[in-house]
């Protein structure tokens, strides 16, 4: 039997959820593999959610909200994207990026929600299934999947993604575009910093390792893998464990 | 009741050198036992494309002494738009100002004449829509396989304050007349467009231009033959179409009728009995083409 | 925010007259002051005209998705009796304390059956010229004035109905499950005494809702590919009879190139000689998204003066110059004919070289003009309140929400041409003014 | 480049007074059709605003737009929101015309006719054997001698005749 | 988890009820199965299925259900939330439960209707939401329904024409009202107007009516020359310092309204004012006030310092004013020639339309010029472009009269910035909702009206003065508000986590978020609106949003991942 992926779509309250509903006054017939949690805003969807989805198996997920300025929360839309861009960033780690999606619908486009939707769910079914779903998921990738989620849920991440809308804004009248690239390129490496950060921790949780046979294990420059043991000593979420020959062997320190 | 009446305006054109014009509007009104009194002593409308443009008050004058002429039972009517628009126009301005009304009959004093403003003034086509009915029983032959397209003129229509006759965007007056022949009316662009007539005394180019779209619009519309009016227009259509033929490489042969002729022809009287020979596009061909036999 | 129960005891109600937003607005003001409200809609479904937007400008935000929750709000709040597919009928008494006969029609539907779920309409056999769809669509005889309508109740049109015209059929009531439909139904007439206030907001009709010469010009309803501005919002709406994709009424083709045409009945001795007030702003909004469903699309609009003074107007024109491709010109179109492809043709004079030029066009739209709505002269009997020289309620210097009578106020386009921003003020005034008598002020 | 003159305003004013009404909407431009053959060369919204302006040198003088290439159609007068008497406005303008000399050599004839003539087209003798043959009674036009009196006692011989007799 | 939190969890008794919605939803899919396979879910104590659970049998037997299983959650499986939520929970609570322990699952808008070809799967579909739905359930909290106490007395900033207004109409409805002028007398803009359009009444006669009235209303007490030193609160309940000649004053109001007008502009290098033969059509208005009018031709032009690049708003009252002005010098010497220029002439509705018709009537000359190519102004004439005519034309004057903007006064920044409420570009304060909230701020309990928004005539002014007076009645009429319980908040038990980055501050579109006196961050519920933002922004993940907690969604994720 052929491929049926199990969608999960988060609507807002006020627009798209009220689309769904048009859709269904209107009897228009789109596929069933999409199951709804109701928010009130797009603007609540917190990454984690989109991660723990992920992490369970499920092949796609969904996002709406109202369009760009017809927020009943104001700019709560708004926010959904720079949450959205930087879960998409990360998901770019493991190419789960093209699994989740964020689209606006209105309280008045029923037959634009089945389209999207059912475009959605096509769309998923080319990708095929997810890696992490069925029996025995592909190990390597739950584990930077659990990076991920770790990294994106990080103190440093979620300020940064916090300030963004703010930063840009109140820096607009210098010119938006240099604000924001290099706003951008700052991102990015963060992105790639803290993914590859909590990598390390997750290594080291399961055993206690050198820099060098991290680097291997991980596909990560040694050099890099140093740097990032370094700042994760200095945030004490690691420490020396013992030195093997003339190898230091570092562990993963709890507790703070 | 008592037979219907009116005084007859002729004016310029129609009598001095369209006179089979004349002819058979004078046969339709006999045939329809509507009686048409000739009147002595009438002069110039005079023409509202013309005199009023040189003088207002000239051309009140004149329109008014006409008017003091006619005697008032049944009003008058005319053959021509242009004489149409003229009287009621006169009576229109001097009826609205006094001081026009003062002043004009000042003027007249100077011959031992007066008006009052209360001659009432109606085209022949509209006495002929009045009596459609009468129209329908005097039909002999029905004027089937005519595809008119009806040219309305500006004149029997606007100014419609002062014309008071149909409408004057979608008038619909002529086109029930030539339906109740037997005819077909058929719909083309420029229908409610002028013809052009009175440009010829300032830009004849412009003048030609103007009726050569018309005719144009009139062919692509698949009429064969137009019905007018006025004989400005009539001119305009019937005496324009071997010029713009010379000029252009045009092939304009189309048959211009009056309504007066359209109608006779119904009611069966015979060609000859109506002028048509003074046609310079004869419409025998059309008659043939459409199986009209006389 | 909802007001707490009844903390204060208003013996005196106010009447609210219209379903309108600005009904609907000045219905809540009150109620959320503690005031209980009888609001009278006509039509089986409050919303009123807002309700056929596809879009609003200046924001463009969606119409229905901000009216929604208030219609909602509207229908569910403890201080509002809603009487829809009603009108009042007699109103004695005077400012403080009127009386009021409402006759709330039969809709031969159970309004506490029936869910709306639509399967009687599936079944109706009548196909009806649809009027919230400007007649761009068919309805049937039972029916649902429109998809989001509150309250959310199936009507049967007893003119169209077989059963009521013909003694036949009656299969939307074997075909309802909750047994909603109910042919023995009557029209009722409601009493309410101690009305201390009447807010007035019954809205506005269009020139091309009454038998009027001016569109004759414009060949409305004989040429296809003529049509008017809020004809034009259904095509554009998601919901309406084209779903959101604007196609021609002659060949179902995608029009590339539009024309709008102003002023059509206003500023206009002929006609009406106010100005409609809304028309330069809804139309460069229509041509904005139209452009949004078409990037190709060339719109042209033919204005006198271009009259965008609100809030963000004036940017909002701008943008549809640079941004949306639309040109405007200063030159009221006189007339339009059509080729023998039924497209319209406009001749215009461009002001910025005195050239007359000849444009064909896919699609005319007409900026219609706002008029006073159906039956306000009766309405302003049974109220005794005066009209103006315009036939829209007469309201004092300085004042646009008093009427010539104590008590009964006035909001939105029953007494002049207004946006929905002014609309949504004159609602709260008049809320305002009407609290007022109320609380014996 | 011109110079506003409030004198000559006035004075077009006072013939009619319709003119003050013009808000230049381009509505008789947009519907004439000389208008439109000529692209624009002859528009009548240019002519009432000269009006408006009392632009009298373009008017009178130079005629730019020339008033003698209205059709007197009529349409621009019917369509008019604000119900500007246009075509009566250009009489005005055109009967100044002929006071200051400048009009096309046809009016002149015409006018000539009628006041030699009582009629525009005198009756030839052709013209009348063939009303014979047609059966079609003779005509009695008016007196000349009238027709001269009234046209001696309003401007027409005064001002037309001036210079051209 | 905790012992207890254990111990809680077993306590749960879920209740579910299938609706049948007659055969919208029953007859696609079985919903007596779907009932009876609820059962089986987790802390489920019971289940059925009703033909229509919202009619009153539905009803009574989910009461009954609640008593006879001691139920303490509810959950319906039916039509949508949007249209019946409500009357469930009202239901729920009717028995005796927080009507925040109902939860509502979407099995027909959202699935029978939309997948009417394909039973089966809309079948599963159903049994995903209605265990989602369960799941949720469990985890769902009582919440309180908050309330706010409410001073039942309102400010008024701004002693002109709207600020009158909405005094009057607050102390007419018996509220105390204050309202404080920062000039030494009422009147705002109406001190310095001749005449009023479109009825050409005395602008002196009519602000001495309306003063009458603020002098004679019970309950309104006038502060002039006074200025506002600080605000604090929230609605309901703002602390306000004003500052009357050297004198601080404090005051307790439940709301505010602004109606700080706006200021003139100066058109300095612009068509040569000078103030003498150049003037502004405000100084043409103090001539006749003064009646010194001495000329015979007038040249007017509008949009004077507005409609351009850094001016780009119609500041719609000077096409109507210069109209007036013109119609008072023609009312006088009927000789007057008046010419205007202008780019579009801005006469909407019935009566002003018809003003403009009056002018023409009157002779007032209209010429229409372009940006490209502006009027110059010579000594006693000006050259003109004339789009008309496609040519320049020379006008003479004694006078010119330049119709300039109304703008935004210099001080909004500093209000605002106490108010806590933005300023649009053209530094006009800036409504809630350019739509459907005018005369709101985002900010509860904070009012606007007036030429503050925008420009605005009298009349309007007044409207939006009485609409600011009805938007604060709504909050002054209430002893208490009862607030939305779904709300953000900062549980103690998460304060620790609390980083004060201030994040959670920014995010907030309705300034529910504070930082409070000991420098913790304090959630003002009744301002929050519900819409978790700053909850999914959290940086420390402190925030809870009530109702839609990051627990309950979870629980609804895995209801459907993990099976």
């Amino acid at each position: 039997m052929s491929f049926e992926p199990k969608i999960l779509g988060f609507l807002c309250n006020w627009c798209s959820y009220a689309g769904a509903d048009l859709a269904g006054v209107s009897r228009i017939q789109y596929p069933t593999n999409m199951r709804v949690i109701r928010v009130m805003c797009s603007g609540r969807v917190d990454p984690k959610f989109i991660f723990h989805a992920l992490e369970l198996g499920i092949d796609g997920v969904f996002i709406m909200g109202c369009h760009p300025g017809d927020c009943h929360y104001l700019e709560g839309n708004y926010e959904a994207i720079t949450k959205f861009e930087m879960t998409q960033h990360f998901l770019k780690f493991i190419s789960f990026d093209e699994r989740v999606r964020l689209d606006w619908v209105s309280a008045s486009e029923g037959i634009r929600f089945g389209e999207v939707v059912t475009e959605f769910i096509k769309h998923i079914k080319e990708l095929g299934p997810s890696p992490l779903s069925g029996e025995n998921p592909d190990e390597d990738i739950l584990d930077r999947l659990k990076a991920i989620k770790l990294a994106a849920g990080s103190k440093r991440m979620r300020a940064l993604v916090g300030r963004e809308k703010n930063l840009l804004e109140s820096e607009n009248v210098y010119g938006e575009q240099i604000i924001e690239e290099r706003f951008n390129i700052l991102m990015d490496k963060a992105i790639k910093d803290e993914f590859e950060r909590h990598r390390v921790l997750i290594a080291l949780e399961k055993d206690s390792n050198s820099v060098k046979d991290l680097a291997v294990d991980l596909d990560i420059d040694p050099s890099i893998v140093l740097e990032h043991v370094i700042t994760l000593k200095t945030r004490g979420q690691v420490d020396f464990q013992e030195i093997k020959g003339n190898t230091p062997i570092f562990m993963r320190l709890w507790g703070i | 009741m008592n037979k219907m009446a009116y005084d007859l305006f002729l004016g310029c054109v129609i009598p001095a050198r369209l006179p089979y014009l004349e002819v058979s509007s004078r046969k339709v009104f006999e045939k329809l036992g509507i009686e048409l009194r000739d009147v002595d002593g009438f002069s110039c409308c005079p023409d509202p494309t013309g005199i009023e443009l040189i003088d207002h008050e000239t051309w009140l004058a004149l329109g008014a002494r006409n008017l003091s002429l006619c005697n008032n039972n049944g009003g008058v009517i005319s053959f021509c738009s242009g004489c149409v628009e003229t009287l009621k126009g006169v009576n229109y301005f001097i009826n609205k100002d006094i001081d026009a009304m003062q002043k004009v009959n000042k003027y007249l004093k100077k011959i031992g004449k007066t008006y009052e403003g209360k001659t009432e003034v109606k085209h022949f086509a509209q006495i002929l829509y009045e009596n459609l009915e009468k129209i329908k029983e005097n039909i002999e032959k029905p004027l089937e396989g005519f595809k008119i397209a009806v040219h309305y003129g500006c004149h029997y229509l606007r100014p419609s304050e002062i014309i008071q006759w149909d409408d004057p965007f979608a008038p619909v007056t002529l086109d029930e007349i030539v339906k109740t022949l037997g005819a077909e009316s058929i719909e083309y662009e420029l229908k409610m467009e002028c013809c052009g007539n009175p440009l010829d005394k300032s830009d004849s180019d412009l003048s030609l231009q103007m009726i050569d779209n018309k005719l144009k619009a009139i062919y692509e519309a698949g009429a064969n033959c137009v019905v007018v009016v006025c004989p400005a227009c009539y001119q305009q259509f019937e005496f324009n179409q071997r010029e713009l033929n010379k000029r252009n490489d045009s092939e304009y042969n189309m048959p211009i009728f009056y309504l007066s002729e359209l109608m006779a022809l119904s009611f069966g009287f015979k060609p000859e009995e109506l002028g048509f020979n003074f046609h310079r596009i004869k419409p025998k061909e059309l008659f043939e083409s459409i199986g009209f036999n006389i | 925010m909802m007001s707490e129960g009844n903390l204060e005891k208003n013996s005196k109600s106010a009447l609210v007259i219209g379903g309108g937003i600005a009904g609907i607005q000045a219905a809540l003001d009150l109620a959320d002051m503690g005031i209980h409200v009888d609001m009278v809609e006509k039509k089986p479904n409050i919303g009123g005209r807002m309700a056929q937007l596809d879009k609003t400008f200046p924001t463009n935000d969606c119409s229905i998705c901000i009216l929604a929750p208030k219609l909602s709000e509207c229908s569910r709040h403890p201080n509002i009796t809603l009487y829809s597919y009603s009108e009042v009928q007699k109103v004695d008494g005077k400012s403080g304390n009127f009386s009021v006969d409402i006759l709330k029609r039969a809709r031969y539907v159970k309004e506490d059956e029936c869910i709306n779920c639509g399967v009687c309409v599936e079944k109706c056999p009548m196909r009806v010229i649809d009027e919230f769809d400007r007649q761009l669509r068919k309805r049937r005889a039972i029916y649902m004035y429109y998809l989001q309508g509150v309250p959310a109740i199936m009507t049967i049109d007893k003119d169209k109905c077989l059963w009521f015209t013909k003694n036949a059929c009656r299969i939307c009531e074997k075909v309802c499950e909750r047994e909603a439909i109910d042919f023995e139904q009557q029209d009722q007439l409601i009493k309410l005494n101690n009305v201390g206030s009447i807010i007035v907001a019954t809205g506005y009709n269009l020139i091309e809702d009454i038998d009027n010469e001016v569109l004759r010009n414009y060949g409305y309803q004989k040429y296809r590919n003529v049509v008017t501005a809020l004809e034009f919002e259904r095509l554009l709406s998601a919901s309406g009879p084209q779903d959101g994709h604007v196609k021609r009424l002659s060949d179902g083709e995608k029009p590339k190139k539009i024309a709008y045409l102003q002023c059509i009945g206003s500023r206009n001795d002929r006609s009406r000689k106010y100005c409609s007030s809304i028309c330069c702003m809804y139309t460069t909004k229509e041509a904005m998204i139209a452009y949004e469903h078409n990037n190709e699309l060339e719109s042209y609009v033919f204005y006198i003066d271009m009259r965008a003074g609100g809030k963000g107007f004036q940017s909002f024109i701008q943008r549809g110059e640079n941004d949306y491709n639309i040109k405007y010109f200063k030159s009221k179109i006189a007339q339009i004919t059509i080729d023998n492809k039924e497209n319209p043709i406009i001749v215009y004079e461009d002001l910025d070289n005195g050239e007359i030029k000849k444009l064909q066009v896919d699609l005319a739209v007409l900026a219609t003009c706002i008029i006073p709505p159906e039956g306000i002269e009766k309405m302003s009997e049974v109220l005794g309140i005066e009209l103006n020289e315009y036939r829209f309620v007469k309201t004092p210097p300085f004042d646009s929400v008093e009427t010539s009578k104590g008590g009964i106020f006035t909001c939105g386009c029953v007494h002049e041409p207004m946006d929905i921003p002014r609309s949504v003020s004159e609602a709260s005034g008049a809320a305002a003014r009407a609290a007022e008598v109320i609380r014996g002020g | 480049m011109s110079v506003i003159n409030y004198e000559f305003r006035n004075e077009v004013l006072k013939h009619n007074a319709s003119l003050s009404y013009c808000y230049q909407c381009s509505t008789c431009s947009g519907g004439c059709p000389v208008a439109l053959l000529t692209e624009g060369k002859y528009n009548p919204r240019k002519i009432i605003e000269e009006a408006i302006l009392g632009l009298k040198d373009k008017l009178i003088e130079s005629q730019d737009p020339n008033p003698w290439l209205c059709s007197t159609c009529q349409k621009c007068v019917e369509l008019c929101p604000q119900k500007v008497e246009l075509t009566e406005i250009f009489t005005l303008i055109k009967n100044l015309c002929f006071e200051e000399q400048k009009f096309p050599e046809a009016f002149y004839s015409q006018g000539k006719a009628v006041f030699d003539n009582g009629v525009a087209i005198p009756y030839s003798n052709s013209i009348v054997a063939r009303r014979k043959n047609l059966g079609l009674p003779e005509i009695k036009i008016a007196s000349v001698e009238e027709i001269k009196t009234l046209m001696n006692e309003t401007n027409f011989a005064k001002n037309i005749l001036r210079g051209n007799e | 988890m905790s012992e207890e939190e254990k111990k809680d969890i077993e306590d749960v008794r879920v209740g579910v009820f299938v609706c049948h919605c007659g055969s919208n939803i029953g007859g696609l899919i079985d919903c007596k199965t779907l009932a009876e396979e609820a059962k089986s879910l987790p802390n489920v104590a019971y289940a059925e299925d009703n033909l229509y659970t919202c009619s009153e049998n539905g009803l009574a037997s989910i009461k009954a259900a609640i008593k006879e299983h001691n139920l303490n959650r509810v959950v319906v499986a039916s039509c949508t939330p949007r249209t019946h939520e409500p009357l469930f929970r009202d239901c729920v609570s009717e028995a005796g439960l927080n009507k925040y322990l109902f939860n509502f699952v979407n099995i027909r808008d959202q699935c029978t209707w939309v997948h009417q070809k394909q039973p089966e799967e809309a079948y599963k579909k159903a049994q995903d939401l209605i265990r989602m739905g369960a799941a949720k359930a469990v985890k769902l909290e009582a919440l309180d329904i908050i309330m706010v106490n409410v001073n039942s007395s309102a400010l008024v900033i701004g002693g002109g024409v709207a600020g009158m207004s909405a005094a009057l109409s607050l102390s007419r409805q018996g509220f105390q009202t204050y309202l404080i002028e920062k000039e030494d007398k009422l009147g705002g803009r109406l001190n310095s107007l001749h005449k009023l359009f479109p009825h050409q009444l005395d602008a002196s006669d009519f602000l001495d009516k309306i003063k009458n009235n603020v002098q004679n209303a019970q309950n309104l007490q006038v502060l002039t020359s006074s200025k506002v030193k600080n605000i604090d609160g929230f609605v309901g309940n703002f602390e306000v310092e004003l500052e009357q000649n050297g004198k601080n004053i404090e005051l307790s109001v439940g709301a505010i309204i602004v109606a700080v007008g706006s200021s003139l502009f100066t058109p300095t290098d612009l068509y040569g004012y000078d103030g003498k033969k150049r003037i502004t059509q405000f100084e043409l208005e103090n001539k006749f006030i003064n009646n010194d009018v001495k000329a015979n031709n007038f040249v007017m032009i509008q949009c004077v310092g507005s409609r351009i690049e850094e001016r780009p708003y119609c500041s719609s009252v000077c096409c109507m004013t210069a109209l007036k002005n013109a119609l008072v010098i023609k009312e006088k010497n009927p000789e007057a020639n008046i010419t205007i220029l202008f780019r579009d002439l801005y006469t909407p509705g019935t009566d002003y339309e018809k003003y403009y018709r009056d002018a023409r009537e009157q002779g007032v000359l209209f010429i229409k010029y372009g940006l490209d190519k502006l009027p110059t102004v010579e000594e006693d004439h000006v050259k003109v472009f004339n789009k008309y005519m496609g040519e320049e034309l020379i006008l003479p004057y004694d006078l010119l009269v330049l119709s300039t903007p109304l703008v935004a006064n210099n001080d909004n920044k500093e209000l605002a910035q106490m108010l806590k409420v933005p300023l649009e570009a053209n530094k006009f304060f800036l409504e809630a909702h350019v739509k459907l909230r005018p005369n709101d701020f985002a900010t509860d309990g904070i009012y606007i009206g007036g030429s503050a928004k925008w420009p605005v005539d009298i009349t309007e002014a007044i409207t939006q003065g009485y609409a600011t007076a009805a938007r604060a009645s709504r909050v002054l009429s209430h002893e208490t508000l009862e607030v939305e319980g779904a709300t953000s908040s900062l549980p103690e038990y998460n304060k620790s986590l609390c980083s004060g980055c201030e994040i959670c501050i920014k995010v907030c579109p309705f300034n529910a978020i504070i930082k409070n006196e000991n420098d913790e961050i304090e959630i003002i519920e009744a301002l929050c609106k519900g819409c978790g933002v700053c909850g999914a922004t959290c940086t420390n993940q402190a925030i809870v949003i009530r109702h839609f907690t990051d627990d309950q969604i979870f629980s609804e994720i895995e209801a459907f991942g993990g099976y």
